[in-house]
């Protein structure tokens, strides 16, 4: 299987007629991905790519049973897209959205946290899981299926794990970018979590980055978990006090450094490679030693 | 998005906290007109800049005169304070302290919420406090549902040991302190130190607040605050084009799409024995002209001995970056090696486009390679 | 509390809400001042009195000219809505209804938050269409730590099936109307019907706001228009006296302790077949001298015939309540028979001071009994 | 037993030493509660009525091991007090306060909902269970221990009626005043359900009166009880949109009637009774047909 999504994923999107939203939605009908319906205000009753569209969420769940809502809404209306669909009883909720004001993610973190709902994102590339389902903005066909489960912070850098992988015919049961912003709905240990009980991921790939403390927190579950995890830490040079794009990767004092970061993983059994490279080399030797490396990388 | 001492103090000012009376110099007889029309008495001149410590580093000095405020002014006016250059200085009364308090909040990724902070032994020493005395700082968070509540203001207060008869007094600043934070969408504020002064009134003598860079769009009197690090003129010049760019100290420009990519090239690059110029994040999506301009602004810095492309096309289109390669490196005269690397999307046609343009472009098929080849043609001519 | 219409309007038009012009009147003369004010042209006058249904019951009239808007405010002015006299008229410009629309806010005591509803079809019938039609009404409950929000505004007027081009207006009304019911501290705000005129502008054409008793202490402004329950003056005395109290038909008088343990007397009596006069509560820990007053009020009804007082002490002590009683009819002459029950806290000394007075007291040992017993005695003489 | 309190509960007065508080808490004492601190800001470290004084409910329940509050502080302070409590994790808090402003209490409720303490009242005459524990305002004197549990939303009527079942020598396992106000914290239906689970509870009274549709919610509860449940409805000759001090009792439309209310409870097999004395009665009969008279009732 997978986690979060697969085949069977109903998939609705807010602001599918934006210009994002409308290329992206191409992008994951053409994937394969069950787009059944779009919500943008004022457009409800009309048809767009073939997918019938809502003037609310709560319509469009009750038309079309969705069950993950992915979000394309500017940043001024992305807080309350997402709300509307925790409101609407989604299970789960990806907000690509990048920009999000951070109050604003206080205010629906708040109130997302007395909720059922999963919420990934936002400033995220989203959730694949290769063959099944797209949920997101990564170029698709760089993923294949497989047993590695790869969570990741940063998109791009998610894409270049992934081909490496790929490339080694290490295919992924899901890769997850949960965003790199200060306040997020799902952080790695949610994740880590999530793959430890899938039956169909052997191993998991982790890739941080410097800032915040969440790397810290998932190596205190790793410790506990039977599945083997390598771990990437981006930003080992990255001189403090310096921003780098993402709000999050703000170094502060010794708390969120990548040494520190490292050392937490490492101290959790995680190997962590210090390059891209090595998180394939590492994931195909791990493998092997446990007799569990597929056919196709074997060769 | 940092603002400066004297900024953060007209924030909290219009929600009431009372602050010295002062202004911002630019010059030291600027600061000898301030200094006499607060008075001719005790003043303090202080350096505005967008880093903590300054006052360790000798950028705050109490001058008696209108003529001492002159000589302080021109001792930190264009003072290098751990690498920022002071340009302006913030004049203000002179205060009588009797005790220094730390009130802060910070909007704390582990809680999602605001964390407030108080403690009675504010000042400059307050993050020695932090380490070696923790339970010295009362601390809780806020359920933006409810604010501020009094009852937290009283557990910060009594929890902190502050004087019990300036509570209620304390109590204005702090719910002064959250509507500013969140009012202005800030992610920090402080005041350190929250003065109470020999004859007993409260007043905040120093303050700080971070701007949620997200949230300008909404705060468009903030926005206008926005300065680029300490007025590096090539990072001014990035963000004139829109560019996310940071200026390091090494001599490798590094161009890439995504943060987590473009930190990841920094790091193959050190790897590999180089040492990065900047940080160049073109962003999703970048068409051959934000492109062209990360390309002109990397080159504009003179130290730079080569500059890597590492881009892994998603939503960027590598034909598009290509095509911008090709017009910078066509317009500019470009003396030092550009490797370039692409993957992803369209990734094909882009590396087409290169091979064709004739231009002395070096690709590489990986980001190690990549990195390997800019640090070796780099540095071919030696250190 | 509940406050008339034109107050209402003018809370919600400080919140930004468009409402007609117009002022109140208070004689047929003003109402025709205020017509010409107006233009001299088609004008609405509206009886203010604090209960529903007036259209209905013929106390809103168009007027064409200030001389009928003088004979309407003379029909109107002095008319009896449902037991409550008409002092007061709204008289303002007339609109030209092209849709009306109903937007209602209440606290609700099922969901503990404010219930918004919203219908395309507002005006006079809107509790029949709540009634047969509840389809019609969209609603949706706001989480305080929200507001309320961008998409449940677009729930609501999409649900209701409002015209699409007006939603972004509407929207403008309904976080107008969130606003004052918070900010003013009310269990109820309305709009009905928020018109669309025939030229497509929106106009908040009747309004309607209860405020939260228990708020009364920060709405200052709103405490102000606290009137009587439409002028009744024994309520007015009695609120004047601090006194829970509330003019009913019947003919004998209820004071007792407690809302509950009053209602509850009210129904003893009427079961032994008398009818309350008033329901009046003492309220919790009251002293002598609160009793004796809500003696005197009762007895300010000229119909009372009889009185009870039912007195459980709790904190409420018997001894103090006996000696209001007994101050009380030391200083009225009472003519009609009081029956006193007094059971709870300091009983015996309560007891023995009512035997001790020499007054015309008649003591009961239960609710019941003194129930009876006062019917009994105040019809004696026939009913 | 008993639901809710008992003589080990250990009970912090918020608001000691106001005058009310003081009296009460002097009250309660003389009954027995374990009074074990107060709460009065800028009071802490002092002592009174021999209970040490604390300035902030977090500092005496952690001196103190407290686990129930009972809150006399005034209106515009209350709803802050209720919040303190809850967010010191107090597993009971009993707001006596009567006058707070509503909205208060819709933002109370909304920390309150997601949460474990049971908030009871505000504007309610409090908890006893007789012979072992009184928090509240009540004249202990006339409860007497037994078999009864007794919810009621009005104050000295709940003293009526248990007078009337102690005269009967028909004792109470515990007796609550859940408050008449619009928005409170522990319903009918909450408190019902715990004298079900309760084992010292054979019977229950419930006295409800006009106003809002807490009575209607707890008849559909007790349809499923396994005990006896007797009724009484105050307010069955109140006019409709008067209003009779209590703000929750106005009657809107047909919801919320006294004739509703009794019809709904006699539905769920509730004995309504016509008046205070009925209620006795009913108990007394009730527990005879059952053959659970207790011995000096039976006399």
């Amino acid at each position: 299987m997978s986690i979060f999504i697969n085949h069977e994923t109903r998939v609705l999107v807010q602001g599918l007629t934006g210009r994002e939203g409308r290329f992206h939605s191409e992008q994951m009908i053409a994937y394969g991905t069950q787009v059944v319906g779009g919500v943008t205000p004022g457009k409800g009753g009309t048809t767009e790519l073939g997918v019938p569209m809502f003037d609310t969420v709560g319509q469009a769940r009750a038309a079309t049973g969705a069950d993950a809502s992915i979000i394309f809404v500017p940043p001024a209306g992305a807080a309350d897209a997402i709300l509307e669909a925790i409101d609407a009883g989604m299970p789960l909720v990806i907000c690509i959205t990048e920009g999000v004001p951070t109050q604003d993610m206080v205010r629906v973190y708040e109130v997302l946290r007395h909720t059922e709902t999963r919420l990934i994102g936002p400033n995220c590339p989203g959730v694949i899981t290769p063959g099944g389902c797209k949920m997101g903005i990564m170029p698709g066909h760089i993923f294949k299926p497989g047993i590695v489960g790869m969570v990741s912070r940063s998109g791009t850098l998610t894409y270049e794990l992934a081909k490496n992988l790929s490339d080694r015919a290490l295919g992924q049961s899901t890769v997850v970018g949960i965003g790199g912003d200060p306040i997020i709905g799902t952080a790695f240990i949610d994740v880590m979590k999530a793959f430890e009980n899938d039956p169909a991921t052997e191993i998991c790939v982790l890739a941080g980055e410097i800032g915040g403390s969440d790397e810290e927190t998932a190596a205190a579950y790793i410790k506990t978990m039977t599945k083997p995890v390598i771990g990437f830490i981006s930003g080992r040079t990255a001189p403090p006090g310096k921003r780098m794009g993402h709000a999050g990767a703000i170094v502060s004092g010794n708390k969120g450094t990548a040494q520190a970061k490292v050392d937490a993983l490492e101290a959790a059994g995680v190997k962590v490679a210090a390059t891209t490279d090595e998180v394939g080399e590492l994931v195909e030797k791990t493998l092997r030693e446990k007799g569990r490396l597929p056919a196709a990388a074997a060769r | 998005m940092k603002i400066h001492e004297f900024q953060a103090k007209q924030v909290l000012a219009r929600h009431g906290v009372p602050i010295p009376r002062g202004r911002v110099a630019a010059t030291p007889d600027e600061c000898a007109a301030v200094a006499a029309e607060l008075g001719g008495g005790l003043c303090v001149v202080k350096a505005q800049v967008h880093v903590g410590g300054r006052g360790k580093a000798g950028g705050v000095k109490l001058a008696k005169t209108p003529d001492e405020a002159r000589q302080m002014g021109a001792q930190i006016l264009g003072m290098d304070i751990k690498g920022l250059t002071v340009h302006k200085v913030l004049v203000e009364e002179g205060i009588a302290i009797d005790k220094e308090i730390y009130l802060g909040m910070i909007l704390d990724r582990d809680s999602k919420r605001i964390v407030v902070m108080v403690s009675a032994e504010g000042g400059m020493d307050i993050e020695e406090v932090a380490e070696h005395s923790p339970e010295k700082i009362a601390r809780c968070t806020i359920n933006p549902a409810l604010g501020l509540t009094d009852y937290q203001v009283r557990h910060l207060c009594f929890g902190a040991g502050l004087p019990k008869d300036k509570v209620k007094e304390i109590a204005v600043f702090l719910k002064a302190l959250y509507q500013a934070i969140t009012q202005s969408d800030a992610t920090l504020a402080e005041i350190n130190p929250l003065v109470i002064t020999k004859d007993g009134t409260l007043i905040a003598a120093d303050a700080k607040m971070d701007i949620d860079e997200n949230a300008l769009y909404r705060q468009k009197e903030l926005a206008l605050l926005q300065e680029s690090e300490e007025n590096d003129p090539i990072e001014e010049e990035a963000r004139r084009r829109g560019l996310t760019y940071v200026h390091l100290d090494g001599d490798i420009g590094i161009i890439g799409n995504g943060a987590g990519l473009v930190m990841t090239s920094l790091d193959v690059v050190a790897r590999e024995g180089g040492k990065a110029a900047n940080f160049l994040d073109i962003g999703g999506g970048a068409k051959a002209e934000v492109v062209r301009n990360a390309l002109e602004v990397v080159l504009l810095e003179p130290k730079v001995k080569g500059v890597v492309i590492n881009i892994f096309g998603g939503i960027t289109r590598c034909d598009e970056v290509a095509k911008g390669v090709i017009d910078a490196a066509g317009k500019l005269d470009i003396k030092v090696p550009v490797v370039v690397r692409l993957e992803g999307t369209s990734v094909e046609e882009g590396k087409k486009l290169l091979a064709e343009s004739g231009l002395n472009l070096v690709p590489a098929g990986s980001m190690r390679e990549a990195a390997a080849k800019v640090v070796e043609l780099a540095y071919a001519g030696g250190r």
